[in-house]
């Protein structure tokens, strides 16, 4: 393989300064929690289904209970007081919460009485989510691993039938995992949506219904063809962790999740969006589920040349928060783009650069390689040439995970012909060079080995600044994606609410063993 | 023994006025385009000749399956050329164009100093669920797009970017408030033509508080003309490849 | 709140035995096609009507123009895509289609040993200008094609390759020569129909000298399919793909 | 650059090997003309016109000759015996050589006298083929020489009106190089039609007056854009010699030309081919015209893997026959393809070899390369890709000459839009991985390595069976493209006529100078 000169006592120094500026949030976090995280951990213990306007049961009671100020607590603390009161589930004591009388907490059980009562219901949870794992890496093990890169395809119909009919003829094409892109709008919506869905633009929404609809047709299609197809989908958004738990208990492989995405380009409050992410983690973590990071998407506003190093330094930063959140590297699919400007003389050169020094720096990470959208127009033809490119640097360089570029790109989400000739197309680009990268070594101080030297050292630089500044002074400084957040601007803050000193969630607890995420005290248990 | 017909020189560059339009593919009237569809049919004698029927209901005539390709079991990709019948006439076709020439920063100071003696006001904004900011700011943004800088550089412009998922409301209510010249709104998507029903519903919501007239409205984004901008009710519209410079000389031309 | 229609579980098989073809694009019925072509106009607002007029006139509903450039000075190329309003009928579409079933290579010879005792002489060449010799080298030839082995290399057959550029009378004296039972014409050329003049030049030649049912006639080629064949006048056509074997097998069925 | 192993002594064998092939046949070369000799002679001393039926004016006066058995003396002996009875010009001479009566060359004037009567004329003919390329390298050289590959297109609308519009939007779209593709039957036309021409299909017929009309369309095009833009046609056939010398005068810059394509693809017979591309490559020689050669081509016929060497060995053998014809390395444009089946896995790693190699071996030369065609189909798309990485390989290697690859190669001549595509395509390619080639080096012993040394060896043991064999035989055994050709076998051996001793000839000789082709005694003066 052909490599990139990387200074490995530079990438240990991003490493630290990463470390450094994840456990400063995570003190933060540890002392927080928010509608999100206890809608999430109200579905882990059993509440489910909606009221006849749609309204799921567990946004009910969490909003109940947190616009009574109540919630610092933790929705656990009522849930067990339920059971304690008469309650014969966890859903008949979310039912109580939602439309019974309110509890103010005062009086009643003991705290130890109360987590006495949710010591099964805790057991019932953690079990459900590991029977899924289970289940799934046993469905995947009974087929061989496909070879890297990973041949990653969207759908997006917004109909969830037809979803499944194209995740289906995605895998006939030949595609390792299918994503079902969310709907426009979902990012910003405060719940989930219950059950099967079709209706939704510029793709289909995330619910639970929909993620076993999807397992069902790709399970299918593994046995079919022969060859395991992974599912995904987006935990992100004001929801992210209620998608996490969703996707856990479905068996989805892999999810969109990252540290910041929502603060930089949803314009989620960057507290909510921090807090959300640990627990969403933690799920990820327990459930064996590989996360996509962001980063991406920072080469779609920013420039891809100038900005090269943020995606480096902002993929520490969320090796870091992940490492928090007990995610182990094998898990950490770091995203990353081919979004330079393609008119630029030896672009190639400074991808293939970028590509492999992020493929050296993280070895055992399935690092996620995107495909250029930024400079696709709607010339589909010419458009199909630059992806081919981008498929050689993904074989070049070893990528884990590729997801697909389409010719239609500029224009719609890909069609059913679209997705096809673009799996045939990189097939034909992985199959043609595969040893390529074997073949080659790069020259000493060319244009590609000076480029990898060039970008990890603003890197390290970078970091170096964002750990003076905190994280917060960097978003606030449009150090990444050039977007610029406050930290109490954005969507979604209202959900945040400081725990209380005998905040309650054995559940996270269980999921936070002893090695909770930092060093920061916490008073999940 | 081939006789060599002897023509007299057409010589090569276009040649007379021409109104009627038919597609050229390597000769003039030959016809040529190329489709591509999927039809839910598995490859075969019958799906071939369905798809040269399919081809010809569009008005093709010969139509030639260069491909048949199975793209999921049961659904067949086609990729077919032909000659097709159809013309269209370029004289019956009349568009709205923005025709503005393009004014130097200089003069658009000159005029906005002269004519305005103040600095004119936009407030712009990606409005409904649509997170693209990427246009908008390329337009009011200092950093520009494509070398020309953006109208926040531009000494006689006051620009304010709301960024992106912005309410119609809360877009009303900010230009209200700093008391703008100009809106401009950017639509990137475009399914289920979201970005004509966000559009045109702030359009609607102007209508309802008698402000329409009140403001200069632009529309922008990839899947946007002029033409389209104009029946939504806006005053102009912007594509692809839209430069700060276009727009700054169209504010001038209407308000200054 | 958005409120999710259930509908009830159509399954993701394609469902209930339909004859209505549209275009997939994305979901049924939605009729996506994708169309390029290039008009004698430069690119601009009228261009992009035009381009747009154009499309409709092929029955195409809400055409998007996705892109359009300057290919040559005065003419754009237009990429487009849009909801096409046709429909084909299957169930109207009868094709010929040939329906050989592949025999192995000891049933193609027991066969001919069987019913003829003797050898199956075939003819073959690529006739008029066309030079395209590799796909009837690929069919008569020992080496074949994709793996399977030419006419050449069976037992019972005799095979006779004239190569290319062969006038129709030598083809036809030779078969007489050789007392063929098939003659195998291969088309590669088909730029103004050349490989249709060319074949039909070829059955009417011998239905001039009254020999047409004497020879099994087949005709071969990329654009040739067992439909233009038999309007053709040949008994067979093969197209892409074809293997010595499926050829085999074809006269076998019919001879022996 | 990247280079890949190459034996220099085995090399230095192949050159020896193939001028032995080549001088064996210079032999006879040098003892026959043909009719297609004579006619270009005849042209070339100003002979021009056709009678009522486009039969040209050479032609009535050569056949006429060649049928009475007199042409051994060479058309010239009979045109200066018809300048000494009276015809005042070459042109009278022919017209009398035609229609007038039989001269059957006994008696009248001496040998001296007539070479005397030819004097001027032959003068003439050489200062014309001077002229045009004085002209055309003037014009050429007030433009910046083009940075390589330079990339060729194809224009082939059968009307010479509509192909002269194409070639201007060829250079508009960035073509250094337009070739008209000549009409499917004319390489066997054992005449070349007069004037410009509307109909032809496949292509346009090469004609003087079509040569002049994308002469002028070039050159305005290169005056319009900056550019100079090559203009190139077949000097292939059984008119090959006629269309070099047409292109010499009409100042062309490229020809394709093979010493054996005609042979191989198009049944002519092997005498009458070698006799006409001996004359052909003298004038092109003298006219500083690049030829193409077309190895290429057996690549369509053969499989590209297994008969890759034959591509190297035929390389060998025509740049022997070019340097006995005056050829010099800088215009011997030695053709190559990228033919290899693309389902191979590793494919482009083959591809990348046999470029590199047939660089580094013929390091001054204007090799040309060639796409993929043979498997291209008519998913139009997928076609674009294939070419895509042919492309890259192109200025990976640094090849001098490229015909860029159709997306429409499975379908029809290339129309309009399939040009600027790939033209569009191909820049894209070459700007983005300009420096590429020079970025990297190819592991010892790898794939790229191994397969050069191999190609070299076999081409190395095929030329030492030619040797043995002589050309004729190894034809006859199908040695290259997997064609067998008999000696006596093919189209236009009628028209070979063996040289009588005192066979006349002033301008070959002229052209000839003092190194005539190979050793081989001849009689030419
Ligand atoms: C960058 C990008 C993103 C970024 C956006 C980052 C950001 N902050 O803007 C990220 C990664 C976040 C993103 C997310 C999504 N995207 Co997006 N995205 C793109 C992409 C690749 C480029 C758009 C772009 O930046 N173009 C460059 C700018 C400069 O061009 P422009 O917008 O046309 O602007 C110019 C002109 O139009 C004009 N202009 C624009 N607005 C205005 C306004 C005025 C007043 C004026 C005068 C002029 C003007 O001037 C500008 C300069 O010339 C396109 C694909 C493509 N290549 O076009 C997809 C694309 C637009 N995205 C798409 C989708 C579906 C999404 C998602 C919904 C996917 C999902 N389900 O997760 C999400 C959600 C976003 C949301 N809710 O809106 C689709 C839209 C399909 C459709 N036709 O509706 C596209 C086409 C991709 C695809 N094929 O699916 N995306
Ligand atoms: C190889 C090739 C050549 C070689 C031919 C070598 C040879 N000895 O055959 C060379 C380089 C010499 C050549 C030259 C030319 N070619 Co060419 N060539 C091709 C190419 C690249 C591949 C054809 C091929 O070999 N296919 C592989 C074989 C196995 O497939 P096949 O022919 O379809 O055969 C299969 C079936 O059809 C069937 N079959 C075929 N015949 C028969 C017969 C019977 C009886 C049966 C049962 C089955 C059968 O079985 C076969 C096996 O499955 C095509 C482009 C392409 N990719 O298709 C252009 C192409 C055919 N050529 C073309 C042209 C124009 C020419 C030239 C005229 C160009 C020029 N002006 O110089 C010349 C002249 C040739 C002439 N006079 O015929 C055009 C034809 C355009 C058109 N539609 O009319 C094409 C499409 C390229 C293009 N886009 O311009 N060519
Ligand atoms: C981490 C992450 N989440 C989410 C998204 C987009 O989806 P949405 O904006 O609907 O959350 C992306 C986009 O690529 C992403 O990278
Ligand atoms: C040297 C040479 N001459 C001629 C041709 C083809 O033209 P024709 O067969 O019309 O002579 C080719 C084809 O590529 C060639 O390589």
């Amino acid at each position: 393989m052909a490599t990139v000169p990387v200074d490995e006592g530079k990438v240990r120094a991003c490493r630290e300064l990463a470390a450094n500026i994840a456990r400063d949030v995570q003190g933060y976090i540890n002392q927080h929690t928010s509608v999100g995280v206890e809608r999430t951990i109200l579905r882990a213990y059993g509440a489910e289904g909606a009221d006849a306007e749609g309204a799921p049961l567990v946004n009910l009671a969490v909003d109940r209970y947190k616009d009574a100020g109540l919630l610092d607590r933790g929705i656990l603390y009522f849930v067990g007081r339920a059971l304690l009161g008469g309650s014969r589930s966890v859903q008949e004591a979310a039912e109580a919460l939602a439309y019974g009388d309110l509890d103010t907490g005062e009086g009643g059980p003991s705290l130890e009485e109360i987590r006495e009562a949710l010591r099964q219901p805790t057991i019932d949870a953690l079990a459900r989510i590991d029977g899924a794992r289970d289940q799934r890496d046993a469905l995947r093990a009974s087929f061989p691993e496909a070879p890297a890169p990973h041949k990653y395809v969207i759908v997006a119909t917004g109909n969830i039938w037809d979803d499944a009919l194209q995740a289906k003829a995605a895998a006939y094409g030949g595609a390792d995992i299918v994503a079902v892109i969310r709907a426009t709008a979902q990012s910003l919506l405060d719940y989930v949506p219950d059950g099967a869905t079709t209706e939704g633009f510029g793709g289909t929404f995330a619910t639970q219904e929909n993620f076993k609809i999807i397992r069902k047709a790709t399970n299918e299609a593994a046995k079919e063809y022969g060859r395991y197809i992974q599912q995904t989908n987006y935990s992100s958004g004001l929801c992210m962790a209620e998608i996490a738990w969703m996707a856990a208990v479905e068996g989805l492989d892999m999810l969109l999740n990252d540290a910041m995405y929502g603060i930089l380009f949803r314009d989620i409050n960057p507290c909510r969006n921090f807090v959300d992410q640990y627990v969403a983690r933690r799920i990820i973590g327990r459930a064996g589920i590989i996360i996509n990071t962001g980063e991406d998407n920072y080469l779609t506003t920013a420039d891809a040349v100038e900005k090269a190093h943020t995606v480096l330094a902002s993929q520490f930063i969320n090796e870091a928060f992940a490492h928090n959140a007990g995610v182990s590297d094998e898990k950490l699919g770091l995203g990353h783009a081919y979004e330079i400007n393609p008119s630029i003389e030896n672009s190639f050169l400074f991808e293939l650069s970028q590509a492999q020094l992020i493929r050296q720096i993280f070895p055992q990470h399935p690092i996620k390689w995107m495909p250029p959208t930024k400079f696709k127009t709607g010339d589909i033809f010419q458009s199909h040439v630059h992806d081919a490119m981008f498929n050689l640097v993904g074989v070049m360089t070893n990528q884990s995970i590729e997801l697909l570029g389409m010719f239609s790109e500029a224009i719609h989400n890909p069609m059913l012909m679209d997705r096809f000739l673009s799996l045939k197309a990189t097939k034909y680009v992985f199959n043609t060079a595969k040893d390529f990268g074997d073949e080659i070594e790069f020259k000493k101080d060319g244009i590609v080995a000076k480029r990898a030297v060039q970008v990890l050292d603003e890197a390290l630089e970078l970091l170096q600044t964002v750990e003076k500044e905190t994280i917060w002074g960097a978003i606030a400084r449009g150090d990444f994606a050039d977007v610029k957040r406050l930290r109490d601007g954005g969507k979604g803050y209202k959900g945040v609410v400081a725990r209380h000193p005998e905040y309650l969630n054995p559940l996270l607890s269980l999921l936070e063993g002893d090695a909770k995420g930092g060093e920061a005290a916490g008073t999940g248990g | 023994m081939q006789k060599a017909a002897k023509l007299p020189e057409r010589g090569v560059e276009m040649s007379d006025e021409k109104q009627l339009l038919r597609a050229y593919g390597d000769r003039r009237g030959d016809g040529m385009i190329q489709l591509s569809f999927t039809l839910e049919v598995a490859p075969g004698a019958r799906a071939r000749e369905a798809a040269k029927r399919f081809a010809e209901l569009h008005g093709i005539h010969e139509p030639l399956v260069a491909s048949m390709e199975e793209v999921a079991p049961g659904f067949s990709l086609f990729v077919v050329y032909g000659h097709s019948q159809h013309a269209v006439d370029l004289a019956t076709i009349e568009v709205p164009e923005l025709r503005t020439e393009a004014l130097s920063r200089e003069v658009v100071y000159a005029r906005i100093q002269e004519k305005l003696g103040r600095k004119l006001v936009v407030v712009g904004a990606c409005t409904g669920f649509d997170a693209h900011t990427v246009g908008i700011d390329a337009i009011l943004n200092y950093k520009g797009f494509s070398g020309d800088k953006g109208l926040e550089s531009y000494k006689c412009f006051e620009a304010y970017n709301l960024g992106a998922q912005v309410e119609n409301e809360q877009l009303l209510a900010r230009a209200l408030a700093v008391n703008a010249d100009a809106i401009l709104i950017s639509q990137i998507i475009t399914q289920r033509n979201s970005h004509k029903e966000n559009a045109a519903a702030f359009i609607e919501l102007l209508n309802q508080q008698g402000l329409r007239d009140r403001f200069v409205c632009l529309l922008g984004g990839p899947r946007i003309d002029h033409k389209l901008a104009l029946e939504l009710g806006f005053d102009a519209g912007f594509g692809t490849g839209t430069k700060p410079g276009d727009v700054a000389s169209y504010l001038v031309e209407r308000l200054a």
